[in-house]
């Protein structure tokens, strides 16, 4: 299931797409604010992309841009980016996850900051979903092949 | 909300449910959640939900489509109910 | 009557979609079948709480004046014009986590077919007294 | 078995269709659900957030805290998923190793 | 116009209706795989229809362009799967 | 009535006229293979005239752009997935339909899959 | 007596001898030939080379920025707001983005020139929009006759198309073409569904492979406008 798939015509449209499809899920996170989208559904479309490349070039070419290990360290970082953003609002003096308070630090009116804190969460959501997803994706299309396998393919 | 809209696609989630769970073959059950799925993103954004749409699309087509066939794939694919 | 039905019948069809997936997890013995039920189970009680956000004739809850007041402007929003966002922020993450929980049952279960070689209930069970 | 499970699922079905002869109107904009927090949200997110969307606005900030308990319980079926990889692996590697 | 666009929407369900008899009844799984992606490009439809009777086009767009990138990663990955497995 | 309505008008319809083609080709033709020329063709062609439509009827702005990006995307989607599902049937060995097998179609596609 | 013999023995070593120098020759001959065909077989893949601009690889560096600008160009398309803030945070994203995936867009490009063959491809899509007219009222046709008048089959399709592009390019254009499909891609030879006879007599006309081959500029199809092109390389590589 996750071998190379050696048809050219998936390969070919699974490479032109891609970076379109990563894109496309960035500005779904960015425009969250103006348009239908955020964290969550931007997560998930980047984690779709990485499927998309598992599923016409294999597991090999695509540990290199996306390891299981790579994996679990991001989803981390994301969730330490949405309790980072609290606690720093903790220390500026507010109450956790106030992004009020943060207009001290970035000079701006606090209806902007409060609207730049939401960008930072929803970094650390779709960092976490992403990560998240392609770990389950992972283990799911994984779980049959033991170690000594994986050995054999490499 | 559009009245018309909501009857008839109410009628097609319902369909692709009790297909769902009546089809033996598991991968074809899996392909008729896909379809289930699609409708009910249909259904929410006819309820002016665009967000929960969103996700929807996004989860369904992108993920929860493939990891269904993924574990199909890894277990069996008959059921015997 | 009629009026009481128009007005009512959506929440009996969600009532019967979660009966549909009710029955699928009880019933069946396949695991991935009962997946499928939880599936269903959960979309259906999402849509019973999208449904308490409609309002007739509204339009999605996205301010449609945002360009030209930033922050200190106040519009007058005319609330009957958008539908309720609070239902749809609850049931946004709940897809999520619906997909992420089965991905967790989906591993489960191909650990179990891994151990006992079947995903069929009863047979489970009478390998698992066996030994 | 399967008749008393048919019959637990209809007595859920009665039970909950008999709750729906007190529920308000489908679409209707007085409803409960409508009217006690939500017009406060949807009147303040553009001046206290500068965020049109007002989802995302309750979502991240009004409800911020709700969601990074979301965000938690996503990390965890995520850690669960590499548990149980792991465990599965273990267990087959170590005959060869 | 609107009236126009409800209509046809309606009548797009009832071609969607028909496929569904395909993606539930098909004999086989490439059958029901087919009917899903015919199911799929006429949601795609349906929900700008939606956007332009909701006259906000710009906030519905998003959803089909997340239908047209992601749709055939579906049709793909059973593709894939069937041919491993090597039964249709 | 504006211009720009009646060429939306005629857009649509002619985007319904192949969908509904392509539906009836999908219900009535034979076999697999021939269903897909039905879906992979009609519903390519339908798409786009459908979103040419809407693009119109939105008139020139950036969201108009997106439209045409979207048929752009399903331009090239469309026919990958029908390769890639025939591509999964002709390795499984399903055989195509002929006229010299043709007494057996109703026999045939009962063969051919069902629920086992 | 032995004088004679002598001298026959000689003769006849004389005679080996000069056929032993006719085969050399010969075989020399031979080789001198192989050789200059070999060079020119060369010559003539460097000048088609020199003509397609293939062996002006693309570095790395090049492909990067090449991604990032197409990349900025669909979000700008996308985003639709001008201000400096969202203009840098798009900036941000397709630099990270082009950083992470530049060997995806532009694998293994062999094709040279990119405009000429943009411009071809553009020139290309009026007739492949007809092509897809054609092809649906073909279908509709079919299905809304009451006795459906087709007569499936496979074909197969042998094609002399080297690029992944250009095959991909092909394949897709097959099967959005009339009463064919694609099922199949194994060394160069398309396994093709057709829907009837005709249909099938029209692809193997090639018109189509033609028409692809032209827009990628493949060495095996030089139109007679590329001919005249080149012959003015050619020109300057004899001299």
């Amino acid at each position: 299931m996750t071998r190379d798939s050696h048809d050219v015509i998936v390969k070919t449209l699974a490479r032109l797409l891609m970076p379109f499809m990563v894109v496309f899920a960035l500005y779904v996170v960015m425009h969250g604010h103006h348009s239908p989208g955020g964290g969550f559904q931007g997560g998930v479309i980047l984690a779709a992309g990485f499927v998309l490349l598992v599923i016409s070039h294999g597991l090999e070419q695509t540990r290199k841009r996306m390891s299981e290990k790579v994996a679990e360290i991001i989803s981390s970082i994301g969730v330490l980016i949405y309790g980072g953003i609290g606690v720093l609002c903790l220390i500026l003096g507010g109450n956790y996850l106030d992004y009020g308070t943060l207009s001290k630090l970035l000079r701006v009116t606090p209806a902007e900051a409060r609207s730049l804190g939401i960008l930072g969460v929803e970094i650390g959501v779709a960092l976490a979903v992403m990560a998240v997803m392609c770990t389950v994706f992972f283990a799911i299309f994984t779980a049959g092949e033991s170690s000594q396998d994986d050995r054999s393919v490499k | 909300m559009i009245l018309s809209f909501d009857l008839i696609l109410l009628l097609f989630v319902f369909i692709c449910a009790i297909a769902a769970i009546t089809i033996r073959d598991l991968l074809s059950a899996v392909v008729v959640l896909g379809a289930y799925s699609f409708f009910m993103c249909l259904l929410w954004t006819e309820m002016a939900a665009v967000d929960v749409a969103f996700t929807e699309a996004s989860v369904s087509a992108g993920i929860g489509t493939v990891l269904m066939i993924g574990a199909v794939s890894k277990t069996k694919r008959r059921s015997n109910d | 009557m009629f009026e009481f039905i128009i007005s009512h019948y959506n929440y009996w069809m969600y009532i019967g979609l979660m009966m549909v997936g009710f029955y699928a997890m009880m019933v069946k013995r396949n695991l991935v079948k009962k997946i499928i039920g939880m599936n269903i189970f959960q979309s259906a009680i999402i849509l019973f709480y999208i449904s308490t956000s409609v309002k007739k004739g509204a339009s999605v809850p996205i301010l449609e004046h945002a360009h030209e007041g930033h922050g200190a402007v106040a519009h007058a929003v005319d609330v009957m014009q958008y539908a309720n966002p609070l239902p749809h922020v609850l049931m946004l993450t709940a897809i999520v986590v619906m997909v992420a929980t089965m991905g967790v049952a989906l591993a489960v279960a191909i650990m179990i077919y891994k151990r006992y070689h079947t995903l069929e209930e009863d047979e489970i069970i009478m390998a698992m007294k066996r030994g | 078995m399967k008749i008393l499970s048919l019959m637990t699922v209809f007595l859920v079905g009665a039970a909950l269709i008999y709750g729906t002869l007190d529920m308000p109107k489908w679409g209707d904009p007085q409803s409960p659900a409508s009217t006690h927090v939500s017009p406060y949200y949807l009147n303040h997110s553009l001046e206290d957030t500068a965020t049109p969307n007002v989802v995302t606005s309750v979502l991240a900030d009004y409800r911020g805290y709700d969601t990074f308990g979301e965000t938690v319980v996503i990390f965890t079926a995520g850690m669960a998923c590499i548990l149980l990889l792991k465990a599965g692996r273990k267990r087959r590697g170590n005959g060869h190793v | 116009m609107t009236q126009f666009f409800v209509v046809l929407g309606v009548g797009m369900c009832v071609l969607v209706l028909l496929c569904l008899y395909r993606a539930t009844y098909g004999p086989n799984v490439l059958n029901r795989a087919a009917g899903l992606s015919a199911i799929g490009t006429k949601t795609l439809i349906i929900l700008l229809l939606m956007g332009v009777i909701y006259d906000r086009v710009d906030m519905f767009i998003d959803i089909s362009m997340v239908y047209a990138l992601l749709n055939f990663i579906g049709t793909v990955v059973l593709a894939k799967y069937l041919e491993r497995t090597g039964e249709a | 009535m504006l211009v720009k309505d009646v060429i939306c008008i005629f857009f649509m319809l002619a985007g319904f006229f192949f969908f509904t083609t392509a539906t009836l080709g999908l219900l009535r033709l034979p076999d697999f293979y021939a269903r897909l020329h039905a879906t992979g063709k009609g519903d390519t062609l339908a798409v786009v005239l459908s979103l040419i439509g809407l693009a119109v009827y939105h008139g020139f702005s950036l969201t108009s752009a997106k439209i045409v990006f979207i048929a752009v995307f399903m331009f090239l989607a469309q026919p990958t997935a029908t390769h890639a599902i025939s591509r999964a049937a002709f390795r499984c060995g399903v055989q195509p339909w002929t006229c010299e097998r043709g007494v057996l179609l109703e026999d045939d596609i009962a063969k051919q899959g069902g629920e086992k | 007596m032995e004088v004679t013999l002598l001298v026959e023995a000689t003769e006849n070593a004389f005679r080996i001898l000069g056929k032993a120098r006719e085969h050399a020759i010969g075989v020399l001959d031979t080789a001198v030939q192989l050789t200059a065909e070999e060079t020119r077989f060369f010559e003539e893949k460097r000048g088609q080379l020199l003509f397609t601009g293939a062996q002006r690889r693309k570095t790395r560096f090049q492909n990067f920025v090449g991604t990032t600008f197409i990349l900025f160009a669909f979000w700008i398309l996308l985003s639709g707001k001008f201000d400096a803030f969202h203009l840098t945070l798009g900036a941000m994203c397709c630099v990270l983005v082009a950083y992470l995936f530049h060997d995806l867009l532009f694998a293994n490009v062999r094709v040279g020139d990119m405009r000429i063959v943009v411009a071809r491809f553009i020139a290309y899509i009026p007739w492949l929009i007809q092509q897809i007219v054609l092809s649906n009222f073909h279908v509709a046709f079919l299905v809304l006759r009451r006795k459906m008048p087709i007569d499936p089959q496979i074909i197969e399709y042998k094609t002399k198309l080297e690029t992944d592009i250009s095959t991909v390019a092909l394949a897709n254009s097959i099967t959005l073409t009339p009463g064919t499909i694609t099922m199949d891609i194994k060394d160069g030879v398309f396994y093709v569904h057709a829907l009837d006879q005709k249909v099938a007599e029209d692809l193997n006309a090639g018109e189509m492979e033609d028409r692809v081959a032209h827009i990628f500029m493949e060495a095996d199809h030089l139109y007679v406008q590329d001919v005249l092109d080149a012959a003015r390389i050619y020109g300057s590589l004899r001299v």
